[in-house]
């Protein structure tokens, strides 16, 4: 039994051949973790073949909510070890990890061969083939007796799976493969589970939880502030967020429209937007680059839009299932011409929902296009969240109601906002241009008209600076304190999150910063945060280091700045946040981009 | 409070002085659009004009409707979007031979196909009038310029050809210089429900000097409505090159649009929410 | 006659509503000036109309090269004020501006009214009628008159310029007026003509002399280099450019294909680049913002490829006559994931050769894509240049001529740069790939191959900074010392080289550096010029700083940074730079981004 | 020195294992392309297969020619670039249903009108594979998926049909299940001088498991040459929609590639030069 886990928190790896099924196992098992009352979270990584190839199921529960993956692994649940070299890179055995593989695997990986930890060789496929069931079912009830549940609560989430799936046939051969599997674990429960039992305080809270992924929060975020229209063209791993939306958007009278590529997509979204909808598009990288002269001309003619970003690796086509932060500086500089825009980025499954409907609000109140960046890892894990309560942003849009006499749509205002009339309001009629025009919409090459509405789309983004700080407690979210910081963007804050916490465990209180509004840049206010920090680490998802960048270009930093980053897909993890702490509170000295690993 | 009808055909234009080159077809277009829209009893805030760029992209702002003058080649994903999201609005969007044909399209041939009730105007000079006299999609093979000295030599787009391949539901063919007959066919393209194309020789005398021609050689009334699509399409091929008329008209299916939500918005997020919890 | 007039340089504005023919006398005058011997540069302002519209021609002329347009004009001769009002904000007039107009005209300007200057009102409409010529030409001779050209000069040029359009029925009335307007000048030339006549050296140097636009040099840049293919999609201000290289690439053996738009344009470059061929395309803003996914393919399967952007104001359709620098950013950051690229740009009209040939060599050698960044100003100036050496830089791939055994396309080397197989070499074949890959170009989604691919791209740009200085002279030009430097890319350098003179005979030593190689950024290199360097000023063409930013984002900067920055359609001009020279010179203390109009 | 032929249709395998589902008509797709290649005697240098993203776009890979695996929907433009910058190669393009007729409409379109010397393969299974089970422009209007919970409800693009509006010059539909018509047709397509398209229906069975059935309900061999376009059109209209047989092809002018130089390099840099001496 592995020694080094905590009795709070547990990482399993469930992986296998095609046909195998460990994603599904995966699946069951954090169901049956959320029913349990505990916090979990599953990812999946798959190999390039579209059915059937190796795939590994990453779950992790806990008993306090979890944002991130832990570093290592602690079990690994190997159906065969077929191909196990492509995930090698991204899943990190724990030198004690606990090995579950089957007696007759052949090619066991030398990780496995020369770990430190322990290897249960097992009759899973013998154990499989009896029941009449597969041996993802014999991995079922084997993990979950040794995460200590119960065998009649795995076959019940077993039966909700299938009938819900209109498999009912499956139900039965599956329950009694669960059931040996759950036998089979018995000789191994003897020093206990592996995770500590919920309390009743903890299953009762399970009906106030949520199994959610990063995409569906996001979708639901937009519907909660008010969206109604989306198009969009299927891209891994943004689809499911617009397979998602497609049967739901109807209910609320809203309409999804499938574009015949992602040109069409952003100009229908912003044909619906000058209707009057609030709208939104959602898209991975490749279609961000086809979307950038559309995100210009929202800008140049003041039309909010939402476009919605899961990044995955590039550049190019990259690997399309896997997640990275690469987009970051495209998304700022996505167009021609002096174009700013809003820019933000949700840091958590949960936070997708409020990041979404704030993104929404604003894009409609400033009126230009707001871009999400949410990634592959936030976007298709699945993660037990609070229930929680829904974020009071609306897309409500300064609209002019009728005209007297003169209407000029980009009339220039103190806040930089022009009240649009929508098409139907009698009376104000005008035609909205991408060329440069004067307040009235009219196209002008005059030297003052482009002055004017250039300062003007500038200054009611960057009049944010100025808002009420109630109006934007959303912007970061700060914890701890003290002279080094770390920072960080979109899904990287879940392990600096966990790391900081790590680090005060060690008695180093350090701050945590997660930037959740991008653009425009709010410079007194990390100022204000700044205040203080003498060493600062900029935790990132890429390679050549796009928020260092950024950062530099746009805001005073501390004397030391540590860049600490890695590309897709081995992930940014709690521990080398950890690392990059521990060092940072131990050097002095101006030390700007030292990259750590 | 919409406005009174019924308006004059004058009412509907801006005042807005076009950029236009004397004798260019655009204004003719322009003119039919608006007596089109007149007789109709349309408030002209019920309308929206969607374009692209080029000289024919700046339709819109000529006109005392609501109007769009996005990105070069995208006024039909423009418009679907905004007819879906606003049902009750008419929507025409309009572009040139290049916008709609060249980088237009994959467009073109997508909301053919999706069937939205919208019209399409397509102001074809067989040019690029706004760059200055490259040769576009329905530029004729020898049709020699700087950029490509010896002519395109490949066969023009037939936009009414393509629009058929594609399912369209109302196909017809217009010229600038034939007011009524243009007018008319304006009018029954917006009354069909239904994606409608609209394909008008509206000449560019400055880059096509010979077009002032067209005047003389244009056939009007030649295409008839056809009872099947392989007829249309055969009607299309053998007419002259120089024929208008409404070539095909049928019924179809609608894309789905907003419409009123099942129920009480805040219920509606409770069963969503539901649908999370474990 | 204007007092302030230095007699080796003159400005000339020539505006009239359509019709008027004021282009064309632009054009006739610098060919004039041209065949004298003399310097000259020659821009045209239009206004929104296709044919007709009213337009102003603006002519420089000097006893020296000129690289860019006057603070004031010296003279306006005006055919009509019809528009005047769309121009008057980007065409100052001198107070002592000489003003030349119809007696008759009416709505004269208050500018005009109100001027210091002199004012002469001539039937310039009567006499062209009178002698059956149209009013341009009666400027003409005017105009070249006071310029001091000689009637038989002017007589000459007309009839070539008629003959060449094969025109021949214009020349006779343009000659006639061309004199009558000659004879008109006659009491106004007294004291003698606007400019030092042309010495017997200069005339003879005439020969020497190319009459050029920025376009036709970049694309002669592009030619010289060996480049063969082009794909283009007309957009104003690049469609010349390809107007001019259609019928020039087959006589090299060459293509161009006018696409269908740009992503197909871009995708055409790629495949014929592929194929073995030096490629390019031209495009302006609208266009690059939809090559944004081609240029990460390029740089993800490593295939050569010149993107010229003849940059226009934005954002969206924007001003599409008129010059701005506000595509640096997006040109940096063209593309999804970390994808770095070569991003150059010419500094004047001479640099487009040179440094699209630069551009194009470098792409070839470092198998990636490489955009260069013109302008409106560039691109449409006609300019009187000295006739140059062609530049050595030619395309010149690093190829794998045959293979043995194992090729791969993607193999690790010391430089990053891998040796390209062509289709047709036996043995070699692969398929290159978006996707990442490992060496051998085949999909991967290992953490490893990503990491090294990733480092292979980045590093072999980033080693640029280590080639050896004399591989790099062309990087950056550098002009003047001492502890004030103006930091310039693009064409904003052609105002800060005469500020910079100008600052000269008053004493003030300053420093001018031009970047002409944006991206990979040279830290170490400019380091060394910044040497000794205290406070720095910023001379861009945008709203919003973008060089600013890049700067900061990038480089170690002194203390006193200070923006000097303007939106177009207005240029940045000498005179704006040399304010902020001299207060550059007189301040102290750090005062980052003081922006000076 | 290029390679000593005739290879064996196995030959032109690369060995590269596919990604693709068990099943896969793609299989198909790739065994007819080699067994079309080996008996034309073509070194494998020679050939070079561009393609987009999809399961279809992975076909170069396993090729043992030259590849390239561009961008979702960009295929055409890449080989038409470089096909015209190396008219000695034989150029494939390959693709998915969604790569050419959704987001690479208007490439396909122009690229039949230019009619570069290019054999293009369509891999239709009427569904976006790659992206797991979204509908394609091929989809039939009910094929219901969770984005568009009532299918696309609208008529499938036609690729033939839009080929021969759009000028192409070889028009052909085969089946990945014919392996033998398949292979033939494809031969004729890459020997065709012109652009030519072989439409494949291709069943993917994870995605779309019904189409097991095309195996007994394509008829092979039904589109036979036509006379005319108009005629091509009929018989694509009237004939069942499974199936195959070579419709239409016909001789055009091919678009200008790359050729000798005028003259030696410096000499026309010079004369080039020239030019701008005032
Ligand atoms: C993305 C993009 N590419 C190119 C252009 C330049 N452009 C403006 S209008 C036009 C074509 C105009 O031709 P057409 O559509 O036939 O309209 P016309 O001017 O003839 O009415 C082009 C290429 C642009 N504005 N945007
Ligand atoms: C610009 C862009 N948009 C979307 C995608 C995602 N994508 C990859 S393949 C594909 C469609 C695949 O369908 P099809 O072309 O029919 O090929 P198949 O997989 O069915 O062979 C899509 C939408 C992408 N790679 N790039
Ligand atoms: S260029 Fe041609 S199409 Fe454009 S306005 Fe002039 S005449 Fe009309
Ligand atoms: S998903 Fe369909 S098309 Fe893709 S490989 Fe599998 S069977 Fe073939
Ligand atoms: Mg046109
Ligand atoms: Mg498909």
């Amino acid at each position: 039994m592995p020694r080094t886990i905590s009795r709070d928190t547990i990482s399993l790896a469930l992986t296998g051949s095609g046909g195998t099924g460990m994603l599904t196992a995966g699946d069951l098992l954090l169901r049956a973790v959320a029913r349990n009352g505990l916090y979990g979270l599953l990812t999946r990584s798959v190999g390039p073949q579209i059915r059937g190839g190796e795939s590994a199921a990453l779950l992790r529960i806990a008993h306090y909510p979890l944002e991130t993956h832990d570093d290592t692994f602690h079990v690994l649940f190997a159906a065969d070890w077929k191909n196990f070299d492509r995930f090698v890179g991204e899943i990190h055995l724990d030198e004690d990890v606990l090995v579950i593989m089957d007696e007759a695997a052949r090619d066991v990986p030398a990780v496995v061969e020369e770990t430190s930890g322990e290897v249960f060789r097992l009759p899973l496929h013998a154990t499989a083939k009896e029941t009449g069931g597969r041996v993802n079912m014999v991995g079922v009830g084997f993990l979950g007796r040794l995460l200590g549940m119960g065998k009649e609560e795995l076959a019940d989430i077993i039966r909700w799976f299938f009938s819900r799936k209109k498999r009912d046939r499956f139900i039965e051969p599956s329950i009694a493969a669960m059931e040996a599997g759950f036998d089979l674990a018995a000789p191994h429960v003897e020093k206990g589970a592996l995770l500590a039992a919920p309390s009743a305080t903890e299953r009762a809270a399970a009906k106030n939880r949520w199994l959610i992924s990063g995409n569906q929060a996001v979708a639901t975020g937009f519907l909660q502030a008010g969206g109604r229209f989306a198009a969009g063209y299927p891209i891994t791993p943004a689809t499911d967020m617009l397979e998602w939306l497609g049967p739901r958007l109807p209910k609320f009278g809203g309409v999804l429209v499938q574009a015949e590529d992602e040109l069409a997509a952003i100009n229908m979204v912003l044909g619906a937007s000058y209707g009057g909808l609030p709208a939104m598009t959602a898209t991975s990288g490749p279609g961000l680059s086809l979307m950038v002269e559309g995100i210009g001309l929202a800008v140049a003619a003041e039309i909010p839009a939402l476009i919605v970003d899961v990044q995955r690796i590039g550049p190019s086509t990259g690997i399309p299932t896997k997640s990275e932060q690469g987009d970051l500086m495209l998304a700022i500089n996505a167009a021609h011409g002096d174009a700013p825009h809003l820019v933000l980025a949700p840091d958590c499954v949960t936070d997708c929902i409020r990041t979404t409907a704030w993104a929404l609000h604003l894009a409609e109140r400033l009126q230009c296009p707001a871009i999400v960046l949410s990634d592959q890892k936030l976007g298709q894990m699945h993660s037990i969240i609070d229930a929680i309560e829904m974020p009071p942003w609306k897309a409500g849009r300064k609209v002019q109601e009728r005209c007297e006499g003169d209407y000029a749509r980009y009339s220039l205002t103190d806040d930089g906002v022009s009240p649009m009339a929508l098409p139907g309001t009698p009376g104000c009629m005008h035609t909205i241009d991408g060329l440069e025009h004067d307040e009235h919409a009219l196209p002008s090459s005059r030297v003052e008209d482009h002055a004017a509405q250039l300062e003007k789309r500038r200054q009611k983004l960057f009049l944010m600076e100025d808002w009420p700080d109630e109006d934007m407690t959303h912007w970061a979210d700060v914890q701890g304190g003290g002279e080094v910081a770390v920072l960080t963007w979109g899904s990287a804050a879940g392990p600096a999150r966990e790391a900081v916490r790590m680090a005060a465990e060690e008695g180093l209180h350090v701050k945590h910063i997660s930037m959740r509004l991008l653009f425009p840049p709010q410079r007194k206010r990390l100022s204000k945060l700044l205040d203080g920090v003498k060493r600062l680490i900029v935790v990132e998802q890429t390679h050549s280091g796009q928020f260092l960048h950024y950062l530099k270009s746009w805001f005073d930093l501390p004397e030391v700045v540590i860049s600490c980053r890695r590309p897709g897909p081995r992930p940014i993890t709690p521990r080398q946040v950890l690392r990059a702490l521990r060092e940072a509170c131990r050097i002095t000295g101006k030390e700007i981009e030292r990259v750590c690993q | 409070m919409t406005e009174q009808t019924p308006l004059k055909a004058k009412d509907y234009k801006s005042g807005v002085h076009p950029v236009w080159c004397p004798g260019c077809g655009d204004f003719g277009v322009l003119a039919a659009i608006t007596r089109a829209l007149a007789p109709m009893g349309l408030p002209r805030e019920q309308v929206a004009v969607v374009s692209g760029i080029g000289c024919s992209g700046r339709i819109p702002a000529y006109l005392a409707t609501y109007g769009f003058h996005g990105l070069h080649g995208r006024a039909l994903p423009v418009a679907t979007g905004l007819k879906l999201a606003r049902p009750d609005l008419t929507v025409i969007a309009a572009g040139g031979d290049g916008d709609i044909y060249s980088i237009g399209a994959a467009h073109f041939v997508h909301t053919c196909r999706r069937n939205p009730d919208i019209t399409l105007v397509v102001m074809d000079n067989r040019v690029y009038g706004m760059t200055k006299g490259q040769p576009s999609p329905t530029s004729e093979p020898d049709f020699a310029t700087p950029i490509q000295p010896e002519g395109p030599e490949m066969p023009p787009v037939n936009g009414l050809l393509l629009a058929l391949a594609s399912g369209a539901s109302f196909v017809a063919r217009g010229f600038s210089g034939h007011q009524e007959e243009l007018a008319a066919m304006i009018r029954a393209a917006v009354e069909h429900p239904g994606f409608a194309l609209v394909e008008i020789l509206s000449p560019c005398p400055t880059f096509r000097p010979e077009q002032t021609h067209w005047k003389r050689e244009v056939q009007a009334g030649v295409l008839k409505p056809a009872a099947s699509v392989q007829e249309a399409m055969a009607r299309v091929l053998s007419a002259p090159e120089l024929s208008t008329g409404i070539v095909w008209q049928a019924g179809r299916a609608l894309p789905h649009a907003v419409s009123e939500p099942s129920g009480d918005g805040d219920a509606l997020m409770r069963e969503l929410l539901a649908g999370f919890v474990p």
